[in-house]
């Protein structure tokens, strides 16, 4: 017995007994189409579909969203996602494609939205039958948010949008969007409003999605185009002018620092045709032990094990440190541990990928579609990948900021 | 992990026990005091001194931190080693002066050790008798099996051991010597005949350092020969925890220092911590930290828990905490601008007490080196 | 250095070689002509592209660009390194896509050896036969005694040469092969029987590399076997310092660019250069490239004038660039926030030239092993 | 014949012959007290005393001050004490122990002074009679120059002074000092002037020197107290408020970036009884060989092997810059290699410091009198000392803003 369930309550310990017999009967099984490594990478129609039906059958099997109140289609039991994530987890289920939308989107609407709106949406967002998509960056917004130029102008009982929000990921399967703009531009922050629109009944009648391609010639993130988009006044949260606040309440769940635990499934091998994985010390090593250097393997040299052990170091220490911000008598200030996880898991994946295809030494010069290149290529496109997430979500320049001053206490940097 | 408990074993006891030595350590040794009573004298070449408090260490005992880990069986409280390892962490955000953590370093190696006589010396633990190792020879070789020291047929011991960590403070020592049957342990008075204590010179003027030369000196073996390798070993997660849990508390106390000077202190017309190249470096101290803490708790756990795994875990915990043990004071006096390189400025106490700590059973490059054998194997 | 000129060897003809050569490719390629030359395709398993501008490629010859090192005996300039190097940067700088590079390495490994045969290649390099070196092996070891070709007994050659640089703009190849007697050169046309040529799809855009399969190839020897390692050590300064120059102008490139967006970019009401967190690793950017610079001149001046040291500064040069283009390039992508994350903007250019370029002839920690065997001796 | 000969003039030639053979008689030998690694370190009377001896007979022997004028002391020859320096350095000869007289003082008082103020003070400093320090720094006024407190009221024809200086080098043995301070407190930089004053005439008449004690316990710096201190009038530098201006002439030839060379000796093995140079990486090396690690010596551990081949690169990279940074058609922008001296050399020597008490393992942990410390406990020291040079004289932090806005371009950070 695990630590977590001999800490489960008797209503917990019998949802984990139902989470487990569920699961021993429906795990997917392997997908037929190959699946990227995150949900956000998701391009394969095929895989997207499938996907969503193993999210609609956890959800109906009430394993996702549980601790949302019934009236919003969720399972009514406080505490209770906790338990599910680890039994998902545990059995190696596929993860959840639906991931902005219950990360990001569900806890703004459940904690800012109208009754009959999040009633509307909930259910949906919440089996996965609507994926959800974020429209926060903008062309002169990157790290900068309250910087948002697209605007929304009222029409009666209707906002009137119009602008340009670009690194939209999973935009060209979303069928909404939760959307920051501008109300008043006489007021940076406290000229925002924050609206849930739908984008995918509106391609062509005011919205344009198109790829954004990236360094590395791929696509999965998009531009997305506002012309005189019309949406009902409903579909606004929280107050006119309220938007930088909804905001917080988005990237706090985003940080795993909001009070509603986001469903997760995930833990399922999942790398594709390679066997590696681009986040794992492990497939490092293998990497190593497969590469000479100066008349040995590069798992043989002292340097690169120094640095190899570094990375294990590092993974470790983000996985001790998630385990410590669980227990609040060990942790100084709630936030400190919460609000380190993008900039620490971020560079770490930069830094092993880096360590990574340098081990492959010439071979790193191959593209992935070169039959002589190392691991399928893998290592030096997520070294350049890498630069996605470190750059997103603000970047970790702006990481650093927050931690210095929200948790050390110092005075703001701008 | 799956067999670790959560909360690393820090139950309500433990949390307790901590609490109460923070509270204790802030009311008895704050800076102020900590620095008047270790610094008053400034001169390079000063005499080599063994400041500390000795009232205060009867407290101490009295409140049962030498007992901590100590078996019910043997007197003791016998916690968990997080226990432990709380204490020493708090010692560290004190830099306090104390033979506390060579004792419960010397309980750490007494409980691998199977004998009679090892339960007694334990019992004296409990009791409050300062006892440190005596494990390192001349040349500061961290092994279990290096040892100056040779027991004789008649089981006295001659030699010398090095790098004696508090031993000026300490009663007895716990001394690793060879016969031809291999690495034994024994144990030897302060007091025993034969055997002369010379006071190292040392940097931090936190604590004291000595050298032990044996001439025919009596002893009590702890653990036969051939099995005294094995029981250091068995201790080692812990003495590294120990160690790693002590930067971890003067890190946090520098750290937090210098985030106060930075609030207030003002260049060009700002708190120095708006500068992002104040606050960012501060940033990633505090990251060092948390890896080093949360590490340093994994492997204390582990040593209850998960023993197989704790030596690998506590090399991490070291690696990590000695990193940012270098890394942490250098911005503390750098951030601090000429004060922090000042005597007067309480900084360089805790500069020195990391620089001494992070060498300690090697540094972090020496700690990865093992652990890639452990976890890669070992090098062609 | 009491023996290297001050400058460097950069005297009048080289400085204005140097600025002849910066104005050139600045007119005929810009990063948007450049941009447009080799990045119209952007599906990352596009078909292996060799895009060049080959009338540029003659004008480069017409200006003498392929004869400056090639001695005057052989019907070339007959420059000292410097010159050749200061060529390279400009290609850097410019990201240009050419056999320029290639043809020079060539021209250093020809003038180190000493046949009749080597001077007459030299001659057609003077007058714009590109060429290039097929040296290493599948498994990309940079020893010059590695290589998976053989010459027979006949004078043809069997086997593998992998990671050609720049391999389908060049008209013929300069091969080491093996034979009992060891390892000689030899020169193959592109175009003779038995030659296969297999391009190898790579990350940079700006080149190509290949794979070159031999089968009963004939060639023409240029340093007889048992000859050929020492003749490519001997050229090796000139072949590290040459990519390590191409890195030193793309690494400005990107500095430049990078300054010039961070100064107009606003973020947070101020330009992002106003943030300690964007300026000050811009400034350790530019040290970087302050370093790599003067060690690589330092490097190829010792080509002329101090031989004995030019191995071990061109590989102080070397390791210093490669370590270089991998933080330029990074920082480049980095502040340029989300624009430098795409294909429209031009960094990703340099940044994958910069990738590729720091592992040819061994990336900077490579470099370091092997200068501590020359500077503290083999380790034990 | 060296380059630097080749390009000689005659008269250059000739000079050179001249300091050779004057040389070549007159090296006075290995000091007959422990002389400290730099000037800046003296506290023995008696090995101050032998240096300004040394000082003394170059500057009569035409060595110093060549490139000033005959009028305020100098030897009437532009372009001749680059010459004196090199076969100075050549001959392995003591360093000059009047430094921030020679590299701050003098090319201030000679670009700034009246004619009569520079003939009074320049002989006595070029020839070491007379010892000056320097009054920039303050307890409010670090990195932050500008922010001088230190008062000087106009009284008549003379200035009164009050305050408090901090880190003020050498003010132990000084005659003279440097002094910025303020004249209006309604404006930060056009509110300072700058003035030349007699201090050690003035001990206990007006000014206080009392010494400050490093983190390692040794002195060296000092506090120098003003307390009605009365000057006269012709003893400011340029105009009142023009201090700030003057302060730039001191600071670029601090850093080497003045049009006066300063006069510099020096090579002599001064290193006292260990043989150590601490910033040396062949004395590293030495070290490294001499202790173990790990059942070999630390110069056979790969690890450390690559962390001394970088000291080396960084170490042949500040020379190489330095020789670069003298041609110009080699540089870019003619600051952009002195402004980084300061920076790149004491973060240097700090990491060089700081790998070599590493290598010594345990023994790190002995202090400079204890029998066993390795290398006479020269490192540890070192690394302590090293931040006195990473934080004075304009922190490090600000070394880099000043490159990023005056080499780069880049918008102030403050």
């Amino acid at each position: 017995m695990s630590e977590s369930e001999r800490k489960d309550s008797p209503e917990q310990a019998q949802f984990r007994s139902q989470c487990q017999a569920w699961l021993s009967n429906n795990h997917p099984g392997k997908p037929p189409v190959t699946i990227p490594q995150g949900a956000l990478e998701l391009s394969d129609p095929d895989a997207m579909q499938w996907l969503q039906q193993w999210q609609k059958a956890a959800y109906d099997a009430g394993m996702i969203g549980c601790d949302y109140p019934v009236e919003v289609g969720g399972g009514g039991k406080e505490g209770h996602q906790g338990i599910a994530n680890q039994e998902m987890q545990r059995a190696k289920t596929p993860y959840l494609p639906n991931i902005i939308g219950m990360g990001m989107a569900a806890p703004t609407i459940f904690f800012h939205a109208q009754d009959d709106v999040k009633a509307e949406l909930l259910p949906k967002l919440l089996s996965g039958e609507h994926i959800w998509c974020q429209g926060f960056s903008e062309p002169g917004a990157g790290s900068d948010l309250a910087n948002q130029q697209t605007f929304a102008e009222k029409d009666g009982d209707n906002w009137v949008i119009n602008g340009h929000k670009v690194w939209t990921s999973l935009a060209h399967f979303a069928d909404w969007m939760i959307l920051l703009c501008r109300t008043d531009k006489s007021d940076k922050y406290n000229g925002l409003s924050y609206f849930v629109v739908p984008i995918k009944s509106a391609l062509g009648k005011g919205v344009k999605v198109q790829p954004l391609i990236k360094m590395t010639g791929q696509t999965g993130f998009n531009e997305v185009l506002f012309e005189n988009l019309v949406i009902p006044d409903r579909y606004r949260l929280d107050a006119v002018g309220a938007g930088w606040k909804v905001a917080m309440t988005t990237l706090a769940h985003e940080r795993g620092a909001g009070p509603l635990v986001t469903p997760a499934s995930g833990g399922m091998a999942t790398e594709g045709e390679t066997g590696v994985s681009v986040s794992s010390v492990g497939s490092l090593i293998d990497l190593a032990r497969s590469h000479q250097r100066l008349g040995k393997t590069a798992a043989d040299d002292p340097v690169l094990r120094d640095e190899i052990i570094k990375l294990m170091i590092r993974r470790e220490s983000i996985q001790q440190n998630n385990r410590r911000s669980a227990v609040a008598e060990l942790t100084d200030h709630p936030m400190r541990i919460p609000l380190q996880s993008k900039l620490v898991s971020t560079e770490f994946n930069q830094d092993l990928a880096e360590v990574a295809y340098r081990v492959e030494g010439a071979a790193s010069t191959l593209n992935r579609n070169d039959p002589n290149a190392p691991a399928g290529g893998q290592w030096p496109l997520a070294y350049m990948n890498s630069f996605g997430v470190t750059i997103a979500a603000g970047a970790n320049e702006v990481q650093r900021n927050i931690l210095g001053e929200r948790v050390l206490g110092l005075p703001k940097s701008k | 992990m799956a067999e670790q408990p959560k909360n690393f074993g820090f139950g309500e006891d433990e949390v307790m026990l901590r609490d109460s030595a923070r509270k204790f350590l802030s009311d008895h040794c704050s800076s102020d005091t900590l620095h008047r009573m270790v610094a008053s004298d400034f001169n390079l070449d000063r005499p080599n001194d063994c400041v500390w408090d000795q009232g205060l260490w009867q407290q101490i005992v009295d409140l049962g931190w030498t007992a901590v880990c100590v078996p019910e069986g043997a007197g003791g409280i016998g916690m968990p080693a997080v226990a432990a390892i709380a204490l020493a962490e708090e010692v560290g955000r004190t830099a306090f002066p104390s033979p506390l953590i060579a004792t419960l370093s010397a309980t750490f190696v007494l409980n691998a050790c199977d004998s009679a006589a090892a339960t007694a010396a334990l019992t004296e633990i409990a009791g409050g008798k300062a006892t440190a190792l005596a494990l390192t020879n001349a040349e500061g070789e961290w092994d279990s099996a290096a040892t100056d020291v040779r027991v004789n047929a008649d089981g006295r011991l001659d030699g010398l051991a090095a790098f004696v960590q508090d031993a000026r403070k300490c009663a007895q020592f716990i001394v690793s010597a060879r016969s031809d049957a291999g690495v034994g342990l024994y144990l030897v008075s302060a007091a025993a005949d034969g055997l002369t204590l010379t006071p190292d010179s040392v940097i931090d003027l936190t604590r004291d350092q000595a050298r032990l030369t044996f001439k025919q000196v009596d002893a009590i073996e702890l653990a036969a020969p051939g099995t005294g390798s094995a029981a250091i070993d068995a201790a080692l997660p812990g003495l590294l925890s120990l160690v790693a849990a002590d930067m971890v508390g003067a890190g946090e106390w520098l750290l937090q220092t210098t985030v106060e000077y930075a609030k207030t202190r003002v260049q060009f017309d700002r708190p120095l911590g708006f500068f992002q190249a104040v606050k960012h470096p501060l940033v990633n101290v505090m990251l060092q930290i948390d890896n080093a803490k949360s590490l340093t708790y994994h492997a204390a756990c582990a040593i209850d828990h998960e023993p197989a795994e704790a030596l690998r875990l506590a090399r991490m915990a070291k690696s990590e905490a000695s990193d940012m043990a270098v890394f942490s004071s250098s911005r503390a006096v750098q951030f601090h601008g000429g004060i922090g390189f000042t005597w007067e400025c309480y900084v360089h106490l805790f500069f020195k007490r990391q620089m001494h700590n992070q060498v300690l059973y090697g540094d972090a490059k020496y700690q990865r080196a093992l652990l890639a054998d452990l976890i890669i194997g070992k090098a062609a």
